[in-house]
């Protein structure tokens, strides 16, 4: 029939909830208003410069502070309301904000690092209001014994119409992308000094693209979704490119961007189809219809399910759509790989999760197979490639690979159990990761060129500190027990095991020892390897550096020891229909 | 006779695989780069293909973002040649594999 | 009374803990009088236990007459596995722990003398006493489990007496022999343990004893048979009799006590305490037993007969007359077992001490071939040495000759061929043992010979030096030889020279007269020449003829020499005739000959005679103990009736018995005459009877090391290549493999975006067909 | 048998007042890690005794403990737990319990520690090394007290971190592939025990509608198919076989023993190997009964075979460590026999010879590491007639010799006359044949002994350094629980028989057509079972 003869349909305007959107807001301001100042201010000098920095940290501190309250309850300065106008309360402010541009100055931070840090930090701060301010509501229950429970549930939030939703796992993602952009920033700011990089363009588009990836876990439909995977890869395609001076940085850049923009490609058409099989982008509605309607012709359906699955698997890097992974992690600049890894590949799977799990529940049955095969090659691969490499980067690659693996077993479940556990093993891993190429990127020396195995002989004597956080990260990736790694691979098997898919979790734990393999190797080059003469003299470490790698070693470690909190956020985190 | 969708939804399947073949077999990363314009423009047929049957607004919704996409990933895509390019006259997708393995 | 059973095994742990703290201070002798007295102790505490038995009521029931169980604490209290300390006094163990005590504290006594000057003196009576203790934890156990821990512990002390002197490699070897032989008979003996615990839920003997008739007969055959593999084992019968003659590195006095009076009995002890359950085994069983102690029996008894060691000839003795022993329990004849184990105690340790003190007297030799006429020299001993001789030749009125008899009568109503191997073994017994005391205290004093191994040295020098001589007159011969070779030469010249001459001579006579002067004063001076160089050729020639002589003289003196070192050789067997020392010199004799020389053998010091005489006594009158001539003189019969099931009695009527004893005493009788007319009177030559395979034990223990050393050790190296190469390989090899896989995939990362891209192609088609291959059309 | 469950349970309650002694056995030695790790470099001399201290205070606890611990019926109950919700979600808990069974491993535990640690000093970094000592002295006691199995299997894989870094860098020789070797190794046999746990908890789940991973409620429940629960106790057979190890999954040992330090063989032979041991009997037999009985005769065999093949091998082997390390393969394999004979005799030997196993090869490790530190090699070959001048240190390692040969009166007998006589019970022939394991025990460590004590002094080692005072006091613990187990062990046994037998009966109360094997008692019948005794007519 012809469109004319159509009514107009009404436009809607969706209705928006910006307390919602703060932890997004914050990073695309934050990313925009670096890049504006930094384009109208080219270089300051000197004593403004540190100045500024230094105001970085209380300024961050207030903006936590109001950002924070904002979100929590349309009113600023949350929790301590009360206190306000008492004088002992503003002394207590203004110690902490003292406290803070201290703290800053002692970090001996560039600006554009230190803002970054801030922003991402506001980013984390309003997620974490989010949550426990207006996410999770109490709800009072009453058992049959008549006694009377308060417990508190995700009362999932409507951001964008239905367009763009909050609810526990696209906060908990949220919140991982955050700490992982501040993380990033903190390794990035002792990198591109050593490598004499400047310019404020790294940290704008880490912020952009961290953007992306927080929406993507939240998007309620395939077009969003889509736009905030391309704002995501996009940036990161450049980020890996960044380091121009290096051929490998450019090589890097390019075979990502390359084979970025091809799966995406098949990303797009898949959407294409669903939306052609179901007549809707949106998520929400796709799953409606695909519950009430019985498709008989469902191939369109089916084949828009597999160029889905190409486009998410290349974003996680699964074999077969792999093979970009160790070319661009050894090529791209170190703390740039680290956020890939980290952010990029959460960021992956949130889409990827919310996608089959949302929309394609009903059709778990079909796809649950191609992700079992997908999850089987992508561990053994992952694992089996790696112990033959001699580049720490490169292994490190192929490992990333094999967690992949990982995550896609608690994928294949299907189950509530399949997605706590991915969200456990995302964030667990992306710590982990963070911390490992953290430590990388600080002995690998200028332009990145000691990241092979023998370079790391002796780490153990010449930086004791390092070596033996290298070692617990590794030994976290290897699933050593008191680690967060250990605990994500419990609950990944676990998801696996309850749904019955023994094989898939015994090939994974064999592959799991033959990774261990490798990360040994490291441990044993550090430890036994004979350092060469001429780098026997102690690395001297950057204070952010330090910092960054310690965040990580605390959360590696301490939720290792003690799950509970995460575990529980993990569960909590369950996809809600939105709007 | 009369022209109904899935003739427009197997010309986009056909221009999407043309594109993708061309992305196989092409060095030159300029020509890799318009089959991936080639690529998202066959989906771009779909989709208005579809939202004309569906008789839905989202399909022709999406192509303008798809079309922006398109232009921002040209954007990077060519900055890079050139980035290349200065470090390496006439470089081809094939010249640019030192990491391998 | 009985009550003092404990004291009996507590008194020589005492004294090893007390050793064991302060034995090194004590030092020596304090620390051999400590442990000496510790066995008498002992000793009293059995004889009290002793008579406390006797009081108990003999004609009870069945069960428990003459029977005390001590329980001192529990020790393996596992499930319904209970196993306790505990002591069980019966006439039985009681007798045993008599003459454990007894001999074992003479044998302590003795000691203190025999180990006088060692440097490890003090550690000595420290393992004698700890040897003592767990044997009598052996016997007087009143489980199995505490017998085998006795079992095991007296193998231990054998084994560290054995090797007690560890710096020779021989005697440590001999010490791990005996061990791990003992190890094979201990798991016959563990074995049988599980049995008779699974079959009747007790190894507490007072529970066996009681149940032993209720046993199956393959389940008794089959404890029997296990129980057996461990006495063969414990009391060296065959096959596992091999660590036994080796066990004679140790000190003699650990001979006497261990490996003759005490632990090799333990064997005999173990089955006579089962012997409800060989009751009830299957007929073949015991039948077995007695087989085996005959074979045994007769084995070793040939063995002994070519042995020169003084020690080890009673080595094998012992071995023959634990055979007897087995003999009597496959007979069935417990008692006479036991008799005969108690007589054998009292001599065989006599002739062991006996033979310790020649030892000790001569300078620590073994060799009876050295000895010889001592009778003079160590009166005591020699006397004692031949009443114990007398004893175990089965003279009457000795000992030996009681218990053997009644051994040979049980066998004779067994089987004749059973009686006929003993008897033969006695009569070989007499031989050899004759034999021994001749060769060590009759016949000429050979000690002070010139040795053989000494001449064959000395000889080997004389033909060194008489090989020389014949070398250098060889060259005498090629000098002479040349000197002819020149003369020669000379003589033809000169005589070339007269021919001209003569033809110048010729010339002349046509010339004047001058001439024809000068021509003949040439002449002359040509004939000279001739004649000088015909005398100088004639005197070389003689020289070579001369030259000639003394090579052949000095090859005579080779011969010579040769054959007197070749006669000396065949010296050593003749016991009659002192060696020959030809044209040797006093003082060119070897310094260890003439030492020998000088050496005066002598008799030893009291605290070793002392047990020697006291033994010597035992061993005349023990026989007493049980005679055949009235039932009412069958005292140990009596005595031993309850720890028995069924006593078995003599039925051959009296004339029988009476043939019997007289063909053993023939036997005896024959076997010291043909002992006589080889070794006092040289009729025959010993070498008839001492065949080197004799001498050898039949090459016996010989091959059984060829195998250990041999297959055996190949198939253990076997077993460790195996773990190294494939179970260990195996592991590697999947390392390796996965490795490979890893270099054969990393191929495919080509580095070429392109291919990349063709995987993504790849995997999207697969995954498009997989979801299509789900979809309905 | 719930009334074991509710015993428990009552045991919780009443423990939970008191202070947490178990958990204090656990964190204790991590504090002290932490503790070492905040030491000053500048007093190197610091580390061995706070390690010494620290270690001690946990071996006295430990004793206390066994003061503490209720004999008779209460021996059959987990006593002094105490439990706290550790991931909620999950059902997981750190719950800690002792009983019978555990409470002589973890005494040897706390006793073994102090002394590796006061025995050697570390050759370099003293710092790493005993703050590695301490993390493992906590891994192994959390195995032997965990009654959840998330916190067991922690525990389990725990261990395997610093006894890796011992080997790596404290060892000699090939220790980078050995401690690979160990690490890969072992990891592998426990990798597929996870995967074990979690459908064992999952399919529990699905039966019963609890997720927990409760020891004494899951074995309680029995609720998974019968061909399930068998897969599942294969893959925990696995990896206590690893652990254990049973042939033919051992070759990992020798490589460790032989280039581990000394302080490493000996808490290697002396608590490590028992995880696995400790795993099958609280574990494997606990949890899958009808399983147990199922693979018990495989098992067995295994340990049969590891007997007599270990012995063999030690026979031949030139390297004394090496020749310890194949020796404890087939003591070992003793143990697995006994265990798997499934009645009272055998199990309680399994105990015993674990204790006994970790007191006798745990003094033979130290005293061939004595015997290396006083002339640098381990090659028998190139030792010999060291006890002229060193007759004590003779006499000691003689004593210990003779109790790993198993000689009546010393511990080592009453362990394996035990599990024989259990073995024998069970599978007749199987114990026969284990029995000659015996003899060839006899063989190879008095062979060695000969060769390394007896015959004449080679150049240096007539000079060698006999025992010293110091030296004599560490040996004493080993000499005295070595004499008084062989000759009183009826303390230890009466503390581990209740809860053998509620084992047992927990095995009887759940496999249908099973019944403890055992003798026949007192009264005694015609039974033919024994005619196949002797198939001679």
């Amino acid at each position: 029939m012809l469109v004319q003869e159509l009514p107009a349909p009404p436009v809607i305007t969706p209705d928006i909830v910006w307390s919602a959107l703060a932890p997004v807001i914050a990073l695309a301001l934050g990313a925009i208003l670096l890049i504006m100042f930094r384009s109208v201010v080219k270089r300051m000098p000197e004593e403004y410069n540190s100045i500024a920095t230094i105001a970085v940290g209380p300024v961050t501190v207030l903006g936590m502070w109001i950002v924070g309250g904002l979100v929590g309850n349309d009113v600023p300065l949350s929790g301590v309301r009360d206190d306000i106008g008492e004088p002992l309360f503003y002394l207590g402010l203004i110690a902490i904000l003292f406290l803070s541009g201290a703290f800053v100055r002692s970090l001996e931070i560039g600006f554009d690092a230190a803002f970054t840090v801030g922003v991402g930090l506001v980013s984390f701060v309003s997620t974490v209001e989010l949550w426990s301010d207006s996410f999770r509501v109490p709800v009072q229950t009453v058992n049959d014994q008549g006694e009377v429970f308060i417990s508190e549930v995700g009362a999932p939030i409507a951001a964008i119409g239905n367009q763009y939703g909050i609810d526990g796992f696209s906060l908990v993602f949220g919140g991982v992308i955050a700490l992982a952009v501040v993380l990033t920033a903190l390794l990035l700011d002792a990198y591109l000094r050593r490598e004499g990089i400047d310019g404020p363009e790294m940290y704008v588009l880490l912020m952009l693209s961290a953007t992306g990836g927080v929406i993507m876990a939240g998007a309620n439909d395939l077009i969003v979704l889509f736009l905030a995977l391309e704002t995501l890869s996009i940036a990161v395609y450049v980020m890996a490119a960044m380091h121009s001076r290096r051929a490998e940085s450019l090589e890097a850049g390019f075979k990502y961007f390359v084979l970025g923009a091809f799966s995406s490609a098949f990303l797009l058409y898949g959407m294409a189809l669903v939306y052609g099989a179901t007549g809707s982008l949106n998520l929400l509605e796709i799953r409606f219809y695909l519950e009430q309607v019985v498709i008989f012709d469902n191939a369109m359906l089916l084949a828009g399910f597999a160029m889905l699955l190409v486009g998410f698997g290349f974003k996680v890097g699964a074999v077969p759509f792999h093979a970009w992974t160790p070319d661009v992690y050894q090529g791209a600049p170190t703390p740039v790989v680290a956020f890939m890894a980290s952010a990029v590949k959460a960021a992956g799977f949130a889409a990827l999760v919310r996608v089959f799990y949302v929309s394609f529940i009903d059709y778990a049955p079909d796809w649950q197979p191609a992700v079992y095969a997908l999850a089987g090659l992508t561990l053994i691969v992952g694992a089996v490639l790696a112990i033959v490499q001699r580049d720490a980067k490169r292994m490190l690659a192929y490992s990333s690979i094999s967690h992949a693996g990982f995550i896609l077993v608690g994928v294949q479940a299907a189950s509530t159990r399949g997605i706590s556990s991915v969200v456990f093993y995302a964030a667990a891993y992306t710590f982990m990761v963070i911390g490992s190429f953290g430590v990388l990127s600080v002995v690998s020396g200028k332009g990145d060129r000691g990241t092979g195995l023998d370079d790391l002989n002796g780490l153990g004597s010449r930086n004791p500190g390092l070596a033996f956080a290298l070692t617990i990260f590794l030994l976290g990736q290897a699933g050593v027990p008191l680690t967060t790694g250990f605990v994500a691979k419990f609950g990944v098997i676990g998801a696996a095991v309850e749904a019955r898919s023994f094989w898939l979790a015994i090939i994974a734990m064999i592959t799991a020892v033959i990774s261990a393999f490798l990360y040994l190797r490291i441990v044993l080059s550090m430890y036994l390897g004979a350092a060469a003469e001429d780098d026997n003299e102690k690395i001297a470490v950057h204070p952010t550096a330090v910092l960054a790698i310690g965040v990580a070693l605390a959360l590696t470690i301490g939720f290792g020891l003690v799950p509970g909190p995460i575990d529980q956020l993990a569960n909590d985190a369950l996809l809600t229909l939105v709007g | 006779m009369e022209v109904s969708t899935d003739w427009y939804l197997i010309l986009s399947a056909v221009l999407f695989s043309i594109g993708a073949t061309g992305l196989l077999i092409r060095r030159n990363p300029l020509v890799m780069f318009m089959c991936v314009e080639l690529m998202l423009n066959a989906v771009n047929i779909s989709f208005v293909a579809l939202g004309t049957e569906l008789n839905d607004v989202s399909g022709q919704i999406a192509v303008f973002f798809v079309l922006v996409v398109a232009a921002v990933e040209v954007v990077v895509g060519l900055a890079l040649v050139v980035a290349i390019n200065r470090r390496r006259r006439g470089a081809t997708a094939d010249d640019i594999s030192v990491l391998r393995g | 009374m009985v009550e003092a059973a404990w004291l009996i095994p507590a008194f020589p742990l005492a004294g090893f803990l007390l050793l064991l703290l302060v034995g090194p201070k004590l030092g020596e002798p304090r620390s051999g009088w400590i442990a000496t007295a510790a066995m008498g102790g002992s000793f009293a505490a059995a004889v009290t236990t002793y008579i406390g038995l006797l009081g108990l009521d003999a004609h009870g029931d069945a069960d428990n007459d003459r029977q005390y169980v001590q329980t001192l604490f529990e020790w393996v209290p596992a499930g319904d596995f209970q196993v306790d300390i505990g002591f069980l006094v019966d006439p039985l163990s009681v007798t045993m722990t008599l003459f454990i005590t007894g001999v074992g504290a003479l044998i302590h006594l003795y000691s203190i003398g025999y180990m006088h000057g060692d440097p490890k003196f003090s550690k000595f009576f420290l393992y004698l006493n700890l040897f003592a203790f767990s044997m009598l934890m052996l016997v007087l156990g009143d489980n199995m489990l505490l017998t085998f821990l006795g079992w095991e512990g007296v193998g231990a002390c054998s084994y560290f007496l054995i090797a007690f002197w560890f710096d020779d490699e021989a005697n440590a070897s001999a010490g791990k022999k005996a061990f791990v032989t003992n190890r094979i008979g201990d798991w016959g003996f563990m074995v049988a343990m599980f049995l008779m615990f699974t079959t009747i839920g007790s190894i507490q003997y007072t529970d066996i004893f009681a149940n032993a008739a209720g046993i199956s007969e393959s389940t008794a055959t089959a404890i029997t048979l296990l129980l057996l593999v461990g006495a063969v084992g414990k009391s060296a019968q065959i096959p596992l009799f091999v660590w036994l003659p080796d066990a004679m590195a140790g000190p003699t006095p650990v001979s006497a006590l261990i490996h003759a009076a005490t632990m090799v009995t333990s064997g005999v002890y173990l089955l006579t305490r089962m012997n409800g359950v060989i009751d009830v085994s299957a007929s073949w069983a015991p039948t077995t037993i007695a087989w085996v102690g005959a074979a045994t029996a007769l084995f070793a008894a040939t063995i002994a007969v070519a042995q020169n060691d003084i020690k080890k000839v009673l080595a094998y003795s012992t071995v023959s007359q634990l055979g007897y022993m087995f003999l009597a329990i496959g007979t069935g004849a417990y008692v006479a077992a036991i008799f005969h184990m108690i007589t054998h105690a009292f001599f065989k340790a006599l002739l062991f001490l006996g033979s310790g003190s020649v030892i000790h007297g001569m300078d620590n030799d073994q060799d009876m071939r050295h000895y010889g006429a001592l009778r003079k020299l160590m009166p005591i001993t020699s006397a004692t040495f031949i009443i114990g001789w007398l004893a175990i030749a089965g003279v009457p009125p000795f000992a030996g000759f009681w218990s053997k008899d009644e051994i040979l009568a049980f066998a004779w109503e067994e089987n004749k061929l059973l009686w006929a191997v003993g008897f033969i073994t006695a009569i070989l017994t007499a031989f050899y043992m004759s034999r021994q005391v001749f060769m060590t205290f009759f016949g000429r004093y050979r000690f002070a010979d010139v040795r053989a191994e000494e001449l064959e040295e000395l000889a080997a020098m004389k033909v060194a030096a008489a090989e020389t001589a014949v070398t250098e007159a060889e060259a005498g011969i090629g000098d002479a030889e040349a000197a002819v070779a020149k003369a020669t030469e000379k003589l033809e010249k000169a005589s070339e020279k007269l021919v001209t001459r003569e033809a110048e001579m010729a010339d002349a006579d046509a010339a004047d007269e001058k001439a024809t002067e000068k021509a003949t004063k040439n002449l002359d001076k040509a004939r000279d020449g001739v004649e000088k160089a015909q005398v100088a050729a004639d005197e070389a020639t003689t020289a070579v003829e001369a030259a000639r002589r003394a090579v052949s003289a000095a090859q005579a003196q080779v011969a010579h020499v040769a054959a007197a070192s070749m006669g000396s050789g065949s010296l050593e067997f003749d016991l009659f005739v002192a060696p020959d020392l030809g044209d040797i010199a006093e003082e060119d004799l070897p310094e260890a000959a003439r030492a020998r020389r000088e050496y005066h053998p002598h008799e030893s010091p009291w605290t070793m005679t002392l047990p020697l005489v006291i033994l010597a006594g035992a061993a005349i009158v023990a026989g007493g103990m049980n005679l055949p001539f009235a039932s009412d003189l069958h005292f140990l019969d009596h005595w031993l009736e309850p720890t028995l099931v069924h006593p078995a009695h003599l039925t051959s009527s009296a004339s029988v018995k009476w043939i019997l004893a007289i063909v053993a005493v023939m036997g005896g009788a024959i076997g010291i005459a043909a002992a006589v007319m080889i070794y006092l009177k040289g009729r025959f030559p010993a070498s008839k009877v001492e065949l080197p395979i004799m001498a050898e034990g039949w090459r016996f223990d010989e091959s059984i090391a060829n195998f250990m050393g041999g297959p055996g050790r190949k198939g253990f190296d076997l077993v460790a290549w195996f773990d190294a190469t494939f179970v260990d390989g195996a592991v590697n090899g999947v390392g390796r493999v996965v490795r490979e896989g890893g270099g054969q995939l990393r191929r495919l990362q080509s580095g070429l975006v392109r291919s990349y891209a063709a995987m993504v192609a790849i995997g999207a088609i697969g995954l498009i067909i997989w979801f299509l291959s789900r979809a309905s059309f | 048998m719930s009334a074991l469950l509710l015993a428990t349970e009552a045991a919780g309650n009443e423990a939970a007042a008191s202070f947490p002694v178990l958990s204090a056995l656990v964190v204790l030695p991590i504090l002290g890690a932490l503790l070492l790790l905040l030491l000053p470099n500048s007093r190197p001399e610091y580390f061995k005794q706070v390690a010494f201290l620290v270690s001690a205070a946990v071996g006295g606890m430990a004793i206390w403990v066994l003061t503490d611990f209720q004999t008779g019926v209460h021996a059959a109950e987990f006593q002094l737990q105490n439990s706290h919700t550790w991931i909620e979600s999950m059902g997981i808990s750190w719950h800690l319990g002792i009983d019978g069974i555990s409470l002589w491993l973890v005494v040897l535990t706390g006793l073994i520690f102090p002394i590796a640690i006061i025995a050697i000093d570390a050759e370099h970094e003293p710092k790493a090394y005993y703050g590695w000592l301490l993390v493992l002295e906590a891994g192994c006691m959390g195995v032997f007290l965990a009654l959840d199995l998330f916190a067991f299997f922690v525990f389990f894989e725990i261990v395997l971190v610093p006894m890796y870094f011992l080997i790596g860098k404290w060892g000699h020789g090939e220790r980078a592939y050995a401690a690979t070797k160990f690490f890969i190794y072992t990891m592998f046999g426990s990798a597929l025990m996870l995967v074990g746990i979690l459908s064992l908890a999952f399919l529990n789940e699905a039966e019963t509608g609890i997720l927990t991973f409760n020891l004494v409620e899951l074995a309680e429940s029995q609720m998974i198919a019968t061909t399930t629960a068998r897969w599942i106790f294969l893959s925990f057979a696995l990896a206590f076989a690893v652990k254990v190890p049973l042939f033919p999954v051992h070759t990992w040992l020798p490589d460790a023993h032989t280039n581990a330090p000394t302080a490493g063989s000996v808490i290697l032979a002396a608590v490590m190997l028992k995880l696995g041991t400790y795993g099958f009997l609280r574990f494997g037999v606990y949890l899958f009964p009808e399983a147990a009985v199922f693979f018990a005769p495989a098992l067995v065999t295994l340990g049969v075979i590891g007997i007599i093949y270990g012995a063999i091998a030690a026979t031949m082997q030139h390297d004394l460590k090496r020749l310890v390390a194949y020796s404890s393969v087939a003591h070992l394999g003793f143990i697995v026999i006994g265990i798997f004979s499934l009645n009272t005799e055998g199990i309680e030997g399994g105990i015993l010879q674990m204790v006994n196993h970790g007191l006798s090869t745990g003094a033979l490790f130290l005293l061939v590491g004595w015997i290396y530190d006083r002339l640098h090699t381990r090659q028998i070959s190139e030792l010999g007639g060291l006890q002229k001048p060193a007759p004590i240190f003779a006499g000691v390692f003689m004593v210990v010799m003779l109790s790993s040969i198993g000689l009546p009166g010393l511990n080592g007998f009453v362990g394996e006359f035990l599990i024989l006589l259990g073995a024998f019970s069970a599978h007749r022939w199987w114990a026969v044949v284990a029995a000659t394991g015996v003899i060839i025990a006899a063989l190879y460590l008095l062979w060695a002994y000969q060769r390394v004590f007896h015959g004449p002094a080679k150049g240096d080692n007539a000079k060698m350094k006999d025992l010293t005072l110091r030296e004599g006091l560490i040996m004493l613990p080993f000499l005295v629980g070595i004499v008084f187990m062989g000759v009183y062990p009826k303390p230890v046994i009466e503390r581990m028989e209740p809860a053998v037998d509620a084992l047992i009966q927990h095995v009887e109360d759940h496999v249908d057509d099973f019944d403890e094997p055992v003798a026949n008692i007192g009264v005694v019948v015609e039974d033919h079972s024994e005619d196949e005794t002797e198939g001679d007519h």
